[in-house]
């Protein structure tokens, strides 16, 4: 099977799924619904999983295929099951208001994806496309730029659980670095990574429950006593 | 003992009795915090300490050079390193001379509850203050030097708090506080730009440094360090926390914060202006000059519009930090003009101010204190007729009081004698500015000096003389005779200051030589005729010893002659006349505010008096039966310097509270900005 | 050392004796300008004597610095005196203080005379005090100047080389510096002396007197040393007036005719010296206490000036 | 394996604590670790001292001299705070928590403190930077509850910020060290996860891609920098430190400050060594100052000692910041200098402080009637001496380390930002000093007499005795360790 050997179609694949994850990115910024982005986001992390699959396989490295297999498994089944479940559970609106309506910030996302490129730009020129070594090289303006909406997401949203999807969403955008880069960060310290990720969602979940109980709110702007 | 071994036993032995002293209150105070007797016991340290100084001291400056100690510096940099070159051991002189009868006057004073609530921590204190004094002027190493200068600082404000229990108390510390670190900020930074430009940290290397400096680096240090040693001397209008912080102080405390701790910020001007700076342009000279004129002169102007004792001291503190500094000014000048000789003269001139202001003023203090304690209050208007209660705290206040009038033959006198003669000694023989500039301080130190002798007629007049004012007056009784031998120790130093002035002056010879490389004995002592004598281009000479002696003669001779005549005449006691109105009463006499009227009015351009009579009328106005009134005149510039510049940084520090408001988002917000800038900007360039 | 002692001793005689009558001249004079006839010259040894043998009144809340303070004022204004050159050209002390410790000595005395009179308790005294202070303080910085003028022409404040750095120089005294300083030590002696437009030594009207404020619970011996030393007083500033801008008649060198001429010629300048304040007292009137501070002011101008044209015609 | 048993302490102790049923055996086998980390970390500087740097599993851990620096200074908070904790937990609590903690709340606490020290240790003893990530987001995560532990709506909001910028924070850090590995493995061709290895990397940094290190550098250096508490990412550290239990405020402030510049340094040496020092040393001078002057405003204007600590934290973070910036013997120096003195003076300022607010249940500076120092001799001399101390006062030894930060500045022509610092340094401590006199001098207040209890006043003693004697004298062993720390801070061409 030439075509599944040519690092051309490999590259293709990856460009058009990156390009997929960083529409994906924007419809976040523009969901209206916390189910919805969830969805969205697993369908995110599916997409990355994918990426790595492919250059696992076009490179042929072992440790990426785990770094594809535990994507899939953790971002785009366990953590979007357990925010689901925590959504069921505490019955908040899921209805969220981003403090920015939805065509600013659709517009910023925008500017942010420009930004971006205008940031990795020197570095891609400097690279070398074309070689399985160079293989997804050309999505770093889209790692780049998913993390800065990312992060854009995070100061938007007005609601705790919110940030956190948001969070994991910029921390997509870093998957998407390591794998496209470097091909995966070293195991043990994607290994680590992956614990981390799980950790904290765990822990900022637990910390939702108790805010909503203490505020009976999600919404994180009336978390404003301490000033000064 | 070997002489050479002398001074550094001596002095080590000085630090060790103050460390100690201090380290074992600490213990004491642990144990029994409260007991006014171990406090005393405290005292005993410091006492032993300042007679070892004062040893020190003098052996240092007998014997040439300088004698240095050093043990390797921490990886933090921070190394005890000595030195007892001859400024430093003339400090060190001070220090003692003034240490030890204070701590004499302590032993008694303290027992009365001037310390507050911890007596003993108190005490230990100031084997503190006067361990990091003697470091102060003994360092030669730019980090235990400030280490030491901070020390001061601190025991000092804990001194100054002693009774915290009163917001004036704490705020006058707080004052001291604030103004001394901002002044040693700005020594720092000039300490650092000289150290860095020298590659080294020790004195022994910072010795002509800054004019070795480029030419705006150069003056930027020298500015700095000048204005920062000024926030410690006093000088207007970086004065304000003097007049705050000496009052309120316990007065053996202020005794010593007026006598020698403001003195460091005066060792730290001479050290920059005459040893890290071997020559200076002309400005610096005018700068410190004037800088003289003006604390000199409005010093002792805001002293005559006081009636709280101890602030009416504090005002005179910095009216002869003015006179210091007139001396040193003039040896600037002196030295960028190419005349050493006379810069000597100046620089002497200054210093020995600097001691006999430590001596005066130290036992004005004392006597303050004592007046103080036993009235119960700080202010005159409700003293007088205390000399036949307190016959010698009175008769010691009263030399204290001559001297530093500068009236002949004490000591006061000397060094303005002079520092006149130096200030005559600029005119001509320097350029077109400054040669009137000397003359025009000459005029304005003359102007000083008589006001300062207005000023203590009515402190003393006011405290001491005439009837009783209140029921505390009334009542004082003589102080301890601890307290009193500390006074007369220093009265007595006033006059065998004056009096053995030309041979005093050849203590000056070791720091002379040291900075300007001659001797001011050899031009400005004879000593066939007692007198001290300005060197050509304008001689002069005053012998204080040979004034004395005549003036007592000639006082004596007409006193025998009335003691054999006043056998033969009558002598009656009778009423002071009172236009015929009945009994003389306390509410007759002249008041302090009374007496200093005529100035204020003279002076109103300075002063901007207000005043407010309202009297309160019953049935007519021509029987009031009740009349308040109140006047106050506007602070000396500066006093507000502080406040305005508070109050400007308080408004700015609320607004930006801004940033901290509680939202999440805003505070995402800033990161995220900051990335985006960095992003933009950071990566290309 | 002995010819020092001597001459001491000689020109304090001489203080002692000469300057009650120049005090008895200046009143005389006075009345006669007023077209009265005045008291006599010789009054002031009269009042003098009469009070050395009175009985005194000390007031009941006098501490022991009012009896002191007439010793004090005594002792510093006849050594004042013979720190300044009268008839030879070296005074006979200026070795141990110069014309500063002169300033000063009479300052000491003012300090002690001053706190005197606030020791009565009276509030005259007080105010005699006060104001006496303050007009010595205002007067001071003209006086310094005007010394100081003299003092950098001559290259010494020793009255006694002062004196002699001129006599070389008869026409010095000419110079504008000279005269500006002159004309402001003449008007610093008006206030130093107690005279009006300053002061008024005659007046005992409570409310507008100094000077004789302060000692008016002075009586006897006492009064009289007080008085005395004003008049030794009067009689020294006018001496320095006279020696340190006219010091070309002073006596250099020994010799009896010499000693005699310069002598007479001294007295000749006090004499006239009085006649220029008896004429300024008549033709004047006494000013507000509030406007003796514009008359210093002009007497410090004056001396300012003084020094600036030691200069600005060229001088040293 | 030194290394391996100093990690294996804290994690013992977590586990132990969470089969311990009784509070005294909790305290026990707290204090116990402490000790025993303490010791160990003194073993692991000897060796490291004596032999060079140590490494284990193959560079996995590994220590030189600089990370045993400040792994022994996380273990010295830790051996100081421990009996602290003792004592200020079995105290009273603030209003809106539990009046007196239940036995689950107590294994709560120990349990994390052990976690959130054993990822502090990791941190400092890793030789990978991807592990050092992976631990400080660890420390993170651990200290989380540790701020929300009272259960205040004040303090779960101060833990979501923190945990939230925390967060965002650490993952630019994480994007930082991706591209660090990339420029490894772009550069170098190596592939493995020994291409994250600090010796490694530091040889090889000359060969890494400047574009992509300056890049990499500005993404670390905000987001340890929001660890560090460096402005403007500073704005969860008032929250947190405030709502924290004092002991656990003071172990943030210190070790995981240590741990997040200690991070931020070793990237600053390589980016240095790629790039030339230029960027970097501008990058760390501008936030240093911002830092410090962000600080000033909120020490001047301050209605709570507990928050005005957190500020005086950002001031040291900044301080420290600038000296690695300035660079130089003298700059790295104060750095190593500062962030040692600065480690036993904080935990001096929060247990005094703690003391403060334990005895009276309140933090205002606004409300207080002052004279406290009458109720508390003993803490309120603490305080009085640590607001000295971290005002960098002497002869506190903080003096010394900002003065050679200030000197480094002034010899590595940044004349300028020295003045700034130390005009700003002034302002900072009229700001404390003024807060402390109000609170502690004045009228005898209306208070019951305190410290009485044991567990919290002595270790105010033994840490102002203890800061008191470094600044005249420091050991030999530790003054060369700080010295070789030092000059490893130090950008070598």
């Amino acid at each position: 099977m030439p075509l599944l050997s040519d690092p051309i179609f490999g590259q293709t694949m990856i460009t058009l799924m990156a390009a997929i994850v960083l529409v994906l990115q924007i419809t976040l910024v523009a969901q209206k619904s916390l189910v919805s982005s969830i969805y969205v986001f697993a369908l995110q992390s599916f997409l990355l999983a994918a990426i790595a699959g492919t250059i696992a396989w076009f490179t042929g490295a072992g440790h990426i295929y785990m770094a594809a297999v535990l994507t899939f498994l953790l971002k785009s089944l366990l953590l979007p099951a357990i925010l689901i479940r925590l959504v069921e559970q505490i019955r908040i609106e899921h209805e969220m208001k981003p403090l920015l309506n939805v065509p600013v910030s659709v517009v910023i996302s925008g500017m942010l994806t420009l930004l971006a490129y205008v940031v990795a730009e020197p570095l891609q020129q400097q690279m070398s496309f074309g070689s399985p070594s160079s293989l997804g090289h050309n999505t770093l303006p889209v790692a780049v730029a998913l993390f800065l909406i990312g992060f854009f997401l995070i100061a938007n949203r007005r609601k705790a659980l919110s940030q956190v999807l948001a969070l994991l969403s910029l921390e997509n955008g870093l998957f998407l670095a390591a794998i496209s880069l470097t091909y995966g960060m070293p195991l043990i310290v994607e290994l680590g990574v992956f614990f981390d990720v799980l950790v904290a969602v765990l822990v900022l979940t637990i910390l939702v429950g108790r805010i909503r109980e203490a505020f009976d709110s999600m919404d994180v702007t009336r978390l404003s006593r301490l000033r000064g | 003992m070997d002489p050479a071994h002398a001074a550094p036993t001596a002095y080590g032995l000085a630090l060790s009795l103050f460390l100690a002293g201090w380290l074992l209150s600490l213990v004491l105070h642990v144990w029994r915090g409260t007991s006014l007797r171990l406090a005393g016991f405290v005292h005993w340290f410091a006492l032993a300490g300042s007679a070892a100084a004062a040893a020190a001291g003098a052996a240092a400056l007998v014997q040439d050079g300088s004698w240095r100690w050093a043990a390797p510096a921490s990886a933090a940099g921070f190394s005890v390193s000595v030195r007892l070159d001859p400024l430093s051991a003339f400090f060190l002189l001070a220090l003692a001379a003034l240490a030890l009868p204070v701590s004499a006057y302590s032993l008694g004073y303290i027992r009365h509850g001037a310390y507050g609530r911890s007596p003993v921590l108190r005490s230990g204190l100031l084997n503190l203050l006067l361990a990091a004094l003697a470091l102060i002027f003994t360092a030669n190493h730019v980090i235990l030097f400030l280490v030491a200068w901070e020390a001061g600082v601190a025991a000092s404000y804990f001194l100054v708090t002693a009774s915290h229990e009163q917001e004036e108390t704490r705020h006058g510390g707080w004052m001291f506080l604030l103004m001394s670190r901002a002044g040693a900020g700005m020594i720092y930074i000039g300490l650092l730009m000289l150290s860095v430009s020298a590659g080294s940290l020790d004195f022994d290397r910072l010795s002509g440094a800054g004019s070795a400096m480029p030419g705006a680096a150069s003056a930027a240090a020298f500015l700095l360090l000048f204005f920062g040693f000024g926030v410690k001397a006093g000088v207007i209008p970086l004065h304000a926390w003097l007049p705050a912080a000496h009052p309120v102080a316990p007065s053996n405390v202020s005794s010593l914060l007026s006598g020698i701790v403001i003195k460091t910020g005066i060792y730290g001007i001479a050290r920059v202006c005459f040893d890290f700076y071997s020559a200076l342009p002309p400005w610096a000279g005018m700068v410190v000059l004037a800088a003289g004129v003006i604390s000199g002169l409005l010093g002792v102007l805001y002293a005559l519009m006081e009636h709280d004792l101890k602030r009416l001291l504090a005002f005179h503190s910095i009216e002869n930090i003015g006179i210091i500094l007139m001396g040193f000014g003039g040896g600037m000048l002196l030295r960028s003009y190419g005349y050493p000789k006379l810069a000597a003269l100046a620089l002497a001139a200054g210093l020995f101010h600097t001691l006999n202001h430590a001596m005066f003023k130290g036992l004005l203090f004392l006597g303050a204190g004592a007046v103080v304690h036993e009235t119960g209050t700080r202010n005159m208007e409700e003293m007088g007729g205390l000399i036949r209660r307190m016959p010698r705290t009175a008769l010691y206040f009263l030399v204290g009081a001559v001297a530093i009038s500068g009236l002949p033959p004490l000591n006061g006198f000397v060094s303005e004698w002079l520092t006149y003669q130096v200030l005559l000694a600029g005119f001509g023989t320097t350029a077109e500015v400054t040669r009137v500039a000397f003359p025009a301080a000459g005029a304005m130190l003359a102007l000083t000096a008589a006001l300062a002798a207005a000023c203590f007629v009515k402190a003393y007049g006011i405290t001491f003389l005439a009837l009783p004012r209140s029921e505390h007056a009334r009542e004082a009784a003589e102080c301890a005779p601890s307290m009193r031998a500390g006074m007369a120790w220093l009265a007595l130093a006033c006059i065998l200051l004056g009096l053995g002035a030309p041979w005093f002056m050849q203590v000056f010879d070791g720091v002379t030589m040291q900075l300007l490389k001659t001797r001011i004995s050899l031009a400005a002592v004879s000593l066939s005729t007692a007198s001290i004598q300005a060197p050509p281009p304008r001689t002069g000479a005053a012998s204080p010893l040979a004034l004395g002696l005549l003036l007592a003669a000639f006082g004596l001779v007409p006193w025998i002659l009335w003691l054999l005549r006043r056998r033969r005449v009558t002598t009656a006691a009778g009423p002071v006349w009172d236009c015929g109105l009945p009994a003389l009463s306390a509410s007759n006499e002249y008041t302090a505010t009374g007496f200093s009227k005529s100035i204020r009015m003279i002076f109103s351009v300075i002063f901007r008096p207000r005043r407010e009579i309202q009297p309160r009328f019953e049935a007519s106005p021509y029987f009031p039966s009740e009349i308040r009134f109140e006047s106050e005149v506007r602070p000396a510039p500066g006093a507000s310097l502080h406040s305005a510049v508070q109050e400007a940084l308080l408004r700015l520090a609320l607004r930006m509270r801004q940033i901290q408001a509680g939202s999440i988002h805003a505070y995402l917000a800033y990161i995220f900005v900051t990335l985006l800038l960095l992003l933009l900007f950071g990566v290309r360039s | 050392m002995t010819a020092t002692v001597l001459h001491a001793v000689l020109q304090g005689l001489l203080l002692l004796l000469l300057s009650p009558l120049l005090s008895g001249l200046i009143r005389t004079a006075k009345a006669r300008l007023q077209t009265r006839r005045g008291p006599s010259p010789l009054q002031p040894y009269r009042d003098l004597g009469k009070l050395l043998r009175k009985g005194m009144v000390i007031p009941e809340t006098a501490s022991p610095v009012f009896a002191a303070a007439p010793f004090v004022v005594f002792s510093t204004t006849l050594l004042a005196g013979l720190l300044a050159p009268t008839v030879f050209a070296a005074a006979p002390l200026s070795q141990f203080g110069g014309v500063l410790a002169l300033v000063y000595l009479l300052g000491l005395g003012r300090f002690f005379l001053a706190l005197a009179a606030l020791d009565t308790g009276s509030a005259f005294g007080g105010m005699g005090s006060s104001r006496e202070m303050t007009i010595a303080a205002l007067a001071e910085p003209a006086l310094m100047l005007a010394v100081f003028t003299v003092a950098l022409t001559a290259g010494s404040t020793d009255p006694s080389r002062m004196a002699q750095a001129a006599i070389g120089q008869s026409w010095r005294f000419l110079a504008p510096s000279q005269m500006l300083a002159f004309t402001a030590l003449f008007v610093v002696l008006l206030a130093e002396t107690g005279r009006i437009p300053v002061d008024n030594p005659a007046t005992h009207l409570e409310l507008t007197m100094i000077h004789e404020a302060m000692i008016l619970e002075y009586s006897g011996p006492w009064l009289a040393l007080i008085e005395w030393s004003a008049s030794i007083k009067q009689m020294v500033l006018l001496t320095l007036l006279a020696n340190l801008f006219i010091p070309f008649t002073l006596a250099s060198a020994p010799g009896v005719p010499a000693i005699l001429s310069a002598a007479a010629l001294y007295l000749l300048k006090l004499l006239l010296l009085a006649a220029a304040v008896v004429l300024v007292e008549t033709t004047n009137a006494k000013m507000r206490l509030f406007r003796v501070p514009e008359l210093l002011s002009v007497a410090f101008v004056l001396g300012a000036l003084a020094l600036i044209s030691t200069f600005l015609f060229g001088g040293r | 394996m030194a290394l391996a048993w100093l990690l294996a302490i804290p994690l013992a102790g977590a586990a132990a604590t969470g089969a311990a049923r009784r509070r005294a055996w909790m305290e026990f086998i707290y204090c116990l670790g402490a000790g025993a980390a303490l010791a160990a970390s003194a073993f692991l500087a000897a060796a490291v001292l004596s032999g060079g740097p140590v490494s284990f599993l193959n560079g996995f851990l590994y220590a030189d001299a600089l990370s045993a620096l400040v792994t022994l200074l996380t273990c010295a908070v830790w051996a100081f705070s421990a009996p602290y904790t003792v004592g200020y937990l079995r105290g009273a609590q603030p209003a809106g928590a539990p009046a007196r903690l239940g036995i689950r709340e107590l294994r709560l606490y120990y349990a994390l403190s052990h976690l959130f020290v054993f990822t502090l240790l990791g941190v400092s003893l890793t030789g990978n930077l991807g592990i050092m990530w992976v631990a400080l987001e660890g420390a993170t995560l651990a200290s989380v509850f540790l701020v929300a532990f009272y259960g205040k709506p004040t303090s779960l909001e101060a833990a979501w910020k923190y945990a939230i910028i925390g967060g965002v924070g650490l993952s630019m850090a994480l994007f930082g060290t991706i591209l660090t590995y990339y420029a490894a493995f772009e550069g170098t061709g190596m592939e493995t996860w020994e291409a994250l290895n600090w010796p490694f990397l530091i040889a090889a940094a000359p060969s890494f891609n400047p574009l992509v290190m300056r890049l990499a550098f500005i993404l670390v250096l905000l987001g340890y920098g929001a660890k560090a508490g460096l402005a403007p990412m500073h704005t969860w550290k008032p929250d947190a430190y405030s709502e924290a239990p004092a002991p656990a405020a003071a172990m943030m402030a210190t070790a995981m400050l240590n741990c997040a510049l200690y991070g931020l340094g070793r990237f600053f040496l390589l980016s240095a060594r790629a790039t030339g020092p230029g960027m970097p040393s501008k990058l760390l001078i501008v936030f240093g100052i911002l830092s410090i002057a962000i600080a000033t405003p909120f020490i001047l204007v301050q209605k709570s000692y507990r928050r005005l600590l957190a500020y005086s934290s950002i001031e040291h973070c900044g301080i420290i910041t600038l000296s690695i910036g300035f660079g130089g013997p003298l700059g790295s120096l104060g750095a190593v200098l500062h962030m040692a003195f600065h480690s036993l003076a904080k935990p001096l300022l929060f247990f005094s402080a703690g003391n403060a607010q334990q005895h009276t249940g309140d933090d205002s500076l606004r409300n207080t009637a002052g004279g406290l120092v009458h109720a508390l001799p003993w803490s309120g001399a603490a305080l009085f001496a640590a607001v000295l101390a971290v005002t960098g006062t002497p002869p506190f030894p903080l003096f010394l380390s900002e003065f050679t930060m200030l000197r480094a500045g002034f010899a590595q022509g940044h004349a300028w930002a020295s003045i700034t610092a130390v005009i700003l340094l002034v302002l900072i401590f009229s700001g404390m000093f003024g807060h402390a006199a109000r609170l502690l001098l004045g009228p005898v207040p209306d208070l019951p007499a305190g410290d009485r209890n044991r567990w919290t006043v002595y270790p105010l003693a033994v840490l102002s005795v203890v800061l008191l004697v470094l600044a005249f004298w420091i050991p030999a062993p530790l003054s060369s360790l700080l010295a070789q720390a030092a000059s490893l801070l130090e950008v070598k061409p």
